[in-house]
């Protein structure tokens, strides 16, 4: 097997506290994976705030160092991208997806200029029919047109089409890999799932691998191959997802699993009720 | 553009004042390539007279009117603090983006060519730099100089707005858009650093048209060409104040009031249309 | 305890002659009862927060009040919102306190979270300095926090703490109304569990009445009496929570619902189809019917009023196939 | 509360002083120590002689501690001084041969000092045969060698031997307090600068000027203030805090002969108040700059002004004007500017088409005749008066002869613009000072203007504090500054004219030596200057040889002389009275003027003073 | 706290670049100068009186030697440097042998003394104003005096001490117009001397206050009127908390955190004087013997004056990046 991703024992630190009170903060320790290249799969990571999943996406986004440990995409070391030209291959190969759709456009700026740069930079189209055909193509995959897109200020669409816009942007350059990092958690319970079934179709129809970053176990849940849950930057059970989150072993991972509310009232405020009695 | 104008007009009363105000001024100033005589001409009216039917706003003790004076005084001071500010803009655009927004050695290079810059007292620079240069310098070069000391302190703040935009998730995108530095400066974050550029141009055009009028005072100017600091240069020399001819200083001062007040005036109501905060609630977001 | 009639709040914007008005809360009626915990549910955007603000009357402009009330009953004394503010700004804290959306991030950077409460708090309460600290103190300890947190500053403090310091802030008076802008959001889960408790823990020892917002449904079920849901500005259902959950009325609601994903489930959702409608211009007739599956004709020209049904009320022309489908 | 504190108002005169740099330094002998015009020089300071620049023959020339007049040898490598007695230090020393003699050995043998230079150059050796007689032997023929010792503005003080003989260096001693020679020692200095109060001597008989004295000069306190600008000066007299201004503008003099007459006195009793200096405001050009060296191009631009603008436009019209290169001030009246009429009338120029005759005897009517609209009955209509006035007469304003110069020159017009002979456009860059001598800068921006107006486009180039290096090293094409400066109350011309020798002409971009600034080079000139070396100071060819210096000066025409440097020095009455006029000039060239010592103690109290409260 | 060290390391290097390339620019720009304080020290020996060429020649050579005007600029700088880290910026050219250090000590203190005080008027009398117009914009009042300060703004600082000058001086003449105190009064701790520094210092005092108060009420507005919006600011009004309360505690003591490093930096700016109101109140100060040194061509005094303020404006921004994370709870160090 050819690995897509590979991360091995990577640690993140970072100094924090004021002026007297400095620190080290491990907000990332000895995280290892691997994604495979032929097999294109929904790669799941869960954890409490502050447990280091967005570090870790940063990492692999190249935004962020690690301190140590190596982290190669494609064979390459993701650290050895350093010239302009590198820098443009890789992320035509790897794409991101942000957490909340109406911060990851500009207000001011209109949509299709997102989508055209991207069509422009890395499939190096310079004709504008060029540009507008791979555009609407990758439209197309979300669901939607160019014809509703051209024009459009973020603030014209709604967070799921937005959200949308930004997967079909991420889809332009033809990446092997997208990163997102919590893109539901501002959105609304039925735009989540618009999302999330998105990301499965991207899956079985472009063979795009997807590291699905999220606190929202439910959905992780509903469309994950494998998951792995975080706890204060350590990785602390791994596996297919419904053995993780159906059956999880670790102390902290099935405490995260019975903190998750289901959407019950009976049982969620019988949880609640427990809970009360317990303080 | 001209469909902003007509808004601005139409539903600010405040760019509406503003703007009637500048106008007048501009076109007072612009009414100087008309004047009658040569704006440096002296001694070919009766000196001292007070505002009168003829001599709207008197005449100088050097024989002018004061009216034409000040119209191409108004004209020069305009076109000197106008290219200050402008310069000094941006060289305080440019530093503050690229700083703010490359970070690291970047930020460091520029910041302590800034601070050194923010540390360099300006009028004796000022002073010296004219020396240097004594006959070379035309009001270009000047503009040019006090535009070399007028950008540090706004480059700092154009630097904490970039600073606060690197870190917004729409720059992150925009990198993985594939834009350049130069798009994302300019297209992202630009209208962001929009409002602060104005605020801190009517403060450095203020500034600007003082140095220049403290330089006149001191007697560092070029006195063939009338500037508002010309003017007080000259009423100076003939101690108008004392003497009694108020109308030589005063009206070029309240001209340079109403001026700012305009210039003032409209930067405010534009600021309000360029806003992105207002910009965004108009568009409907 | 609250009832609120009629209610329409709009924000009328006027930038460089575009005038704009956005019905965010249209002709809202509900009422809530003593030691009642009542949740108001909707898609993003529907005007939830904009609905709770103008009932704890803190709009400020271009929202505005276009008709209709908003009365409290504080101990048998009725407080129109509107239309007496300075009683109002007297009961502020006293009786009705509010927590922010975003409230993690409403106290002043600059000073220490004891300034406040004594800021809040102090005058209402009648007491020394002494004894008010010692109130506060003992208040914060009841709600999982260490009362050192007064000596420091909002942002030496995690998210969760700032959000459980606002909750205690809100009932350290013991106010009988308490009104509540998405609590719980961004917090992580188990957190989000422990201030759901908190506050369901408040309200039953002081018995006070909270209305609260969220569009996280599992919050709902955790902890309201009764729901509202929210679309378009409008009120289009109410009802007890375990109903609405079972038996939802309204096509909305019921999609709402069945879309909620479970831990053991991988059956496909479907998400709603088409657009959020734009509040400023609203569909005509039931807002829902660009995007409902059940809509016929009437549902286009026609505004479903609402009306009872079972246990709650609801505003839908074809409610009863709603049940059926 | 007192305006002074602890002084009465009414014992004090106070005199517009400079800022002091360094105010705690009195030493007069090392350079740049600090003011010398803040009483340091006028008020303590003595030396051999001095010359009222205001007078005329004899009565201009004092003997201060010298008992007589200077006494050379025939062959002037030798003079001799006998010295007053009974003169005293203020710290009780007595006065001595001795204290000359250590003053010119103490400047020879530390070059950095005030005098060392002259006195190298000149003096062999100094003896002192007994303690009231100096001879002093030169390196080298000199008949003007005591002038160095001759106060005009300045001259070499005696410094007190006692004093600095305990002194390690003279150059870094700062002589605080300073020793007096003079009838007025230090009370007390602001260490910042802006005030310096002196006081009279108990013993101030035992000084040269107090020698002459029968009563004792009724000021008892001299304050020396700086009081600020022009504006400020103005405001302070008006309001009775500053007996005496140096200089400020026509203007403020005006507005203070309006508002302030009662309490005001000047030097003409009336317009133009002023009281012309013994310097000559000229336009200078430079001699190595093409076309300045064409002395046709000099005179096309002499002809090409109006001077009567020229007095309007600097002075208000209180302009004493001189066509002559000596400053019309003092005797120079009666010793050049009148017998030299009839030949200046009759002076011809020839313009290569025609000759013409280009003096105007009756400016002084035609620029009275300008101001008499706004100074009406005191403008007197009698010529000989007006001449007093305004100067004997200038130059008529003459395009049409202005233009044949150049075309005589080589110059061709272009439309309204002259081009030189090589074609390319005749521009002109006049220089003035600016700030610091402000009618002067006034006077450049007209002159410019009539030039431009003639087809020679001129633009006014303010030099600030680099115009006295930009002069010296000869880095202008033109300018507006003093020329001739000359002793104002005897008609020998060596004060200024020994340094326009051509021995001393530096080629250009060299620093040339003060006063030539213009660079003129011509051998009739060298002529005269030698021939004036060996005449003695009081020899009736002096005359002579300064009217073979002025014809010479006309023809060539150098540079342009303008007018008197007129100074603005309104004196307050209101505390005291008899101050020095143009009808009574005993003293006080300027207030900064070391002759000022003499007006201080002719002054008197004001019965009609405000009381001291 | 090793962060902590590395960090003051780096900031301290700034701090010594900025003093360093802000002197050596001084340095070089002074040099560059053509007035050549010889041929000052010579025009002013020689204007007034006989000359005799050959003398000036000797004169020149001697003043030369005497002021130490030999060797290269980079000796010259080399040894300027020296010096400076001595804290002696040699002796002053238009006052020698004085050395430049005492002119300026003598000067400092009163430009000191008025400057510090007019600033500290002026920023707490600006951003009173401001914030308040800010945080009450309906008041008429304030409207009022915020369109006078805005009016007075753009006068320039000659003109506004002139009209004091002719106001307080001549037409009401009740205050001195000129110097630091009265003459021949004994400096010390006296009702009488103090009185007379309040009453000298009065008039430029208020020129600077006059001229200074129309920028930091424009940014204190501005700041005040984006925090006033500030979720913390809407909440506290929500909660019933009294305005005065909300105007000091919330809105205005935000919006001063930014204006003090406004302050620091003015403050550091002090030692360089204000050049247009020293010189049109005679103030013995700085300012003045700025001009003094320029317009003599005394570039020792120049370059003194210069490097004086350059490093107190150093100092006073790198004490303020110092100090600002305990003024400012928010500020962390990255
Ligand atoms: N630039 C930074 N400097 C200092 N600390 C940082 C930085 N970025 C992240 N951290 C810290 O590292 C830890 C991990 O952060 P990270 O953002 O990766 O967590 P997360 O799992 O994404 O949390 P969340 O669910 O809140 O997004 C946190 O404690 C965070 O405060
Ligand atoms: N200040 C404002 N000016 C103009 N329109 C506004 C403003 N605030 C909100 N709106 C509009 O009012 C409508 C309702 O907004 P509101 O914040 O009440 O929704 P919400 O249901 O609370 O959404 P969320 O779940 O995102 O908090 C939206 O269409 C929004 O765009
Ligand atoms: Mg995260
Ligand atoms: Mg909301």
């Amino acid at each position: 097997m050819s690995a897509l991703l590979e991360l091995e024992d990577v640690n993140k630190d970072y100094r924090v506290g004021g002026f007297l009170d400095r620190s080290t903060l491990h907000a990332v320790k000895h995280v290892s994976f691997t994604l495979d290249a032929e097999k294109p799969e929904i790669f799941t990571v869960v954890g409490e705030s502050g447990s280091g999943k967005t570090t870790t996406a940063r990492m692999i986004l190249g935004n962020e160092t690690p301190t140590s440990g190596t982290l190669r995409f494609m064979g390459k070391g993701i650290a050895q991208v350093r010239t302009r030209k590198e820098r443009l291959d890789f992320m035509s190969r790897v794409q991101p997806i942000f957490q909340n759709p109406f911060e990851a456009f500009n207000p001011l700026t209109t949509l299709d200029y997102y989508l055209f740069s991207t069509a422009r930079r890395f499939l190096g189209l310079k004709d504008k029919a060029a540009v507008d055909a791979a555009t609407d193509k990758a439209l197309q995959h979300v669901g939607l047109s160019l014809a509703e897109v051209r024009g459009r200020y973020s603030h014209e669409l709604s967070g799921g089409q937005l959200q949308r816009i930004a997967v079909a942007r991420a889809l332009i350059p033809g990446p092997k890999l997208i990163v997102a990092d919590e893109p539901v958690s501002m959105v609304d319970a039925s735009l989540r799932m618009s999302i999330v079934n998105l990301f499965r179709e991207l899956r079985d129809t472009l063979g795009v691998s997807i590291i699905y970053i999220t606190h929202d176990l439910s959905t992780a849940y509903y469309i994950s191959d494998r998951v792995i849950i975080m706890h204060k930057g350590d990785v602390v059970e791994a596996g297919r997802a419904e053995e993780v989150l159906g059956n999880p072993t670790h102390e902290y991972s099935r405490a995260l699993r019975s903190a998750v509310l289901p959407p019950d009232p009976v049982v969620a405020s019988a949880i609640i009720r427990e809970k009360l009695r317990a303080i | 553009m001209f469909k902003i104008l007509r808004d601005l007009l139409r539903y600010n009363i405040e760019f509406a004042i503003g703007f009637v105000l500048t106008l007048a001024i501009f076109l007072f100033a612009l009414a100087h390539f008309w004047a009658p005589l040569p704006d440096n001409a002296i001694y070919l009216l009766p000196p001292d007279m007070p505002p009168s039917a003829q001599y709207w706003f008197g005449t100088t003790s050097r024989g002018q009117d004061v009216l034409w004076q000040m119209s191409s005084a108004i004209w020069n001071t305009m076109l000197f603090g106008l290219s200050v500010t402008i310069l000094s803009r941006l060289l305080a655009v440019a530093v503050g983006m690229i700083s703010g927004y490359l970070g690291g050695k970047w930020d460091e290079f520029l910041m302590t060519i800034n601070d050194t810059m923010i540390a360099l007292p300006n009028i004796p620079i000022l002073l010296l730099v004219y020396f240097v240069m004594r006959d070379q310098m035309s009001w270009p070069v000047l503009a040019l100089t006090a535009a070399l000391l007028g950008w540090n302190y706004d480059a700092r703040l154009i630097r904490s707005v970039t600073l606060s935009l690197r870190n917004r998730e729409f720059t992150r995108h925009a990198v993985f858009a594939g834009m350049s530095v130069p798009q994302i400066l300019v297209r992202q974050h630009l209208p962001y650093v929009m409002p602060v550029i104005f605020f801190t141009a009517m403060n450095n055009l203020i500034w600007a048209i003082g140095l220049e009028v403290t330089l006149s005072v001191l007697g560092f100017s070029d006195i063939n060409r009338p500037t508002i600091g010309g003017m007080i240069y000259w009423a100076n020399q003939h101690q108008a104040i004392i003497a009694g001819i108020w109308w030589w200083i005063a009206f070029p001062i309240i001209a340079v009031v109403l001026l700012f007040l305009g210039l003032f005036l409209l930067a405010i109501s534009v600021n309000e249309y360029i806003d992105p905060r207002s910009r965004l609630s108009r568009m409907g977001a | 305890m609250l009832r609120v009639e009629g209610l329409k709040a709009y924000y009328q914007m006027n930038y460089f002659g575009v005038r704009r008005e956005v019905r965010a809360v249209d002709d809202v009626s509900l009422t809530i009862k003593r030691n009642e915990i009542y949740g108001i549910a909707g898609e993003s955007s529907s005007g939830k927060s904009s609905l709770i603000k103008t009932i704890a009357g803190a709009i400020t402009p271009p929202l505005r009040v276009v008709e209709g009330s908003v009365k409290f009953d504080f101990g048998g004394k009725e407080l129109d919102v509107y239309a007496q503010r300075p009683a109002m700004k007297a009961a502020r804290w006293k009786h009705l306190s509010y927590v922010m959306q975003g409230s993690m991030n409403v106290l002043n950077p600059v000073r220490k979270v004891k300034h406040a409460f004594h800021d809040f708090a102090f005058k209402h309460m009648g007491l020394s300095e002494g004894e008010f600290r010692a109130r506060v103190e003992s208040h914060l300890q009841r709600i999982g926090l260490d009362p050192r947190v007064l000596e420091s500053y909002p942002h030496q403090l995690s998210g969760g703490m700032r959000q459980r310091l606002t909750i205690g802030l809100a009932t350290v008076c013991e106010p009988e109304f308490i009104i509540a802008d998405e609590p719980t959001t961004a917090l992580d889960v188990l957190v989000q569990q422990d201030v759901l408790a908190l506050i369901k823990g408040v309200q039953q020892r002081m018995g006070s009445s909270i209305i609260f917002v969220t569009h996280d449904m599992t919050v709902h079920a955790a902890i309201a009496d009764r729901i509202g849901i929210v679309y378009a500005g409008r009120l289009v259902e109410e009802g007890p929570t375990l109903d609405v959950f079972q038996r939802p009325q309204h096509p909305y609601t019921a999609h709402l619902i069945a879309s909620l994903p479970r831990i053991g489930d991988t059956r496909k959702r479907v998400a709603l189809g088409g657009k959020p409608p734009n509040l400023a211009d609203p569909p005509s007739g039931c807002r829902f019917h660009p995007r409902c599956p059940l809509a016929v004709d009437k549902c286009k020209s026609e505004n479903p009023p609402l009306l009872a049904r079972n246990t709650g009320r609801v505003a839908c022309w074809r409610a009863g196939e709603v049940e059926a489908a | 509360q007192d305006f002074i504190a602890g002084i009465p108002r009414n014992e004090a005169l106070i005199i517009q002083g400079p800022a002091a740099q360094n105010a705690e330094w009195f030493n007069l002998w090392a350079p740049g120590g600090g003011a010398t015009t803040n009483g340091n020089q006028q008020l303590t300071a003595d030396t051999l002689w001095w010359i009222n620049p205001e007078g005329t023959g004899d009565a201009a020339w004092t003997n201060a501690l010298a008992a007589d007049k200077p006494v050379y040898n025939d062959d002037f490598t030798q003079m001799t001084v006998t010295l007053k007695e009974g003169i005293f230090w203020s710290d009780g020393v007595e006065f001595t041969a001795d204290d000359v003699k250590y003053t010119v050995d103490t400047q020879i043998a530390h070059p950095g000092m005030g005098w060392s230079a002259p006195f190298t150059v000149n003096v062999e050796s100094v003896e002192v045969p007994d303690r009231n007689t100096v001879v002093f032997n030169l390196k080298a023929p000199n008949s003007r060698f005591h002038t160095l010792f001759t106060v005009r503005w300045n001259a070499a003080w005696i410094m007190p031997k006692h004093v600095f003989e305990t002194v390690d260096d003279p150059l870094t001693y700062a002589a605080n307090p300073p020793v007096s020679l003079s009838a007025y020692v230090l009370h007390s200095y602001d260490t910042a600068g802006n005030w310096v109060i002196w006081k009279l001597r108990d013993d101030w008989q035992r000084t040269s000027i107090g020698q002459g004295l029968t009563e004792a000069p009724q000021v008892k306190y001299v304050v020396y203030r700086n009081a600020g600008n022009p504006d400020a000066r103005v405001i302070e007299q008006m309001n009775h805090n500053l007996d005496v201004i140096n200089d400020i503008a026509p203007e403020g003099m005006f507005t203070i002969a309006r508002d302030a007459a009662d309490s005001t006195a000047y030097w003409f009793p009336g317009f133009p108040f002023a009281h012309p200096d013994p310097t000559l405001p000229s336009v200078l050009f430079n001699h190595q700059v093409e076309p300045f060296n064409n002395k046709d191009v000099r005179w096309a631009l002499a002809l090409m002004i109006d001077i009567r603008s020229v007095a309007m436009g600097s002075y208000r019209g209180a302009a004493n004007l001189a066509a002559l290169s000596t400053p019309p001030t003092g005797s120079a009246i009666t010793d050049y500017y009148q017998p030299m009429q009839e030949w200046l009338v009759n002076y011809e120029v020839n313009t290569g088409t025609r000759t013409i005759k280009p003096y105007d005897p009756t400016t002084a009517e035609q620029i009275a005749a300008l101001v008499k609209p706004q100074w009406g009955d005191q403008i007197p209509s009698d010529p000989t008066q007006l001449k007093a006035m305004f100067g004997e007469g200038w130059w008529k304003q003459d395009l049409a002869a202005a233009a044949e110069l150049l075309q005589k020159a080589g110059f061709t017009k272009n439309g309204n613009q002259w081009m030189k002979p090589d074609g390319t456009p005749f521009t002109i860059k006049l220089m003035v000072e600016g700030d610091a001598i402000p009618t002067l800068a006034r006077a450049g921006t007209i002159i410019a203007q009539q030039w431009s107006m003639e087809g020679i486009q001129t633009t006014v180039d303010v030099a600030g504090p680099t115009n006295g290096q930009r002069l010296g090293g000869g880095d202008y094409e033109a300018a507006i500054y003093w020329t001739v400066e000359t002793w104002g109350g005897h008609p020998d011309l060596s004060f200024f004219l020994e340094s326009y020798h051509s021995d001393f002409i530096k080629p250009a971009g060299e620093v040339q030596p003060p006063r030539n600034l213009t660079r003129w080079q011509d051998e009739r000139l060298d002529q005269i200057i030698e021939a004036n070396r060996t005449v003695g100071f009081d020899d009736p060819k002096v005359v002579e040889l300064g009217m073979d210096y002025l014809k010479l000066a006309v023809e060539e025409m150098p540079f342009i002389p303008l007018m008197a440097y007129n100074k603005f020095a309104p004196f307050d009455t209101t505390y005291w009275t008899g101050y020095p006029s143009a009808a009574n000039p005993y003293a006080a060239s300027g207030p900064n003027w070391s002759n000022l010592r003499y007006m201080i103690v002719a002054l008197e109290a004001n019965p009609n003073a405000p009381a001291a409260q | 706290m090793d962060g902590f060290a590395k960090y003051l390391v780096r900031r301290f290097f700034q701090f010594f670049l900025v003093i360093f390339l802000g002197v050596s620019l001084a340095f070089l720009i002074t040099n560059l100068s053509p007035v050549d304080p010889v041929e000052q020290s010579v025009s002013l020996m020689t204007s007034f009186g006989a000359t005799d060429p050959r003398s000036v020649e000797l004169m020149r050579s001697a003043l030369e030697e005497l002021y130490g005007l030999q060797g290269t600029m980079l000796d010259q700088y080399l040894s300027f440097w020296g010096r400076v880290l001595r804290g002696d910026f040699g002796p002053s050219l238009s006052a020698f042998p004085t050395p430049v250090m005492s002119l300026i000590m003598g000067a400092l203190p009163w430009t000191i003394g008025l400057l510090t005080l007019a600033l500290i008027i002026t920023w707490s009398l600006g951003n009173l104003l401001g914030a308040l117009a800010g945080y009450y914009r309906s008041n008429v009042l304030l409207k009022l005096s915020g369109a006078a300060v805005m009016a007075l703004h753009p006068v320039p600082a000659y003109i506004i001490g002139l009209v004091l000058l002719l106001a307080f001086g001549f037409i009401w003449p009740v205050l001195p117009i000129s110097g630091g105190a009265q003459m021949n009064l004994q400096p010390g701790f006296t009702f009488d001397y103090i009185r007379s520094l309040i009453l000298h210092g009065t008039l430029p005092a208020l020129t600077l206050v006059l001229v200074g108060i129309g920028s930091w009420f424009i940014s204190m507005r501005s700041l005040v009127s984006n925090i006033v919006t500030d979720d913390h600011v809407v909440y506290a009004e929500l909660g019933g908390v009294n305005s005065s309360k909300i105007f000091s505690q919330y809105v205005a003591r935000n919006a001063l955190l930014p204006q003090l490093t406004g302050l620091a930096l003015s403050l550091g700016n002090v030692f360089g004087g204000a050049v247009i109101t020293e010189f049109l109140f005679n103030y013995p100060g700085v300012g003045r013997l700025l001009i003094q040194g320029i317009y003599r061509g005394d570039y020792s005094l120049v370059l003194g004056v210069t490097t004086m303020s350059i490093i107190s404006v150093a100092v006073a921004v790198f004490i303020i990046d110092l100090l600002y994370p305990l003024i400012d709870p928010r500020v962390r160090l990255g």
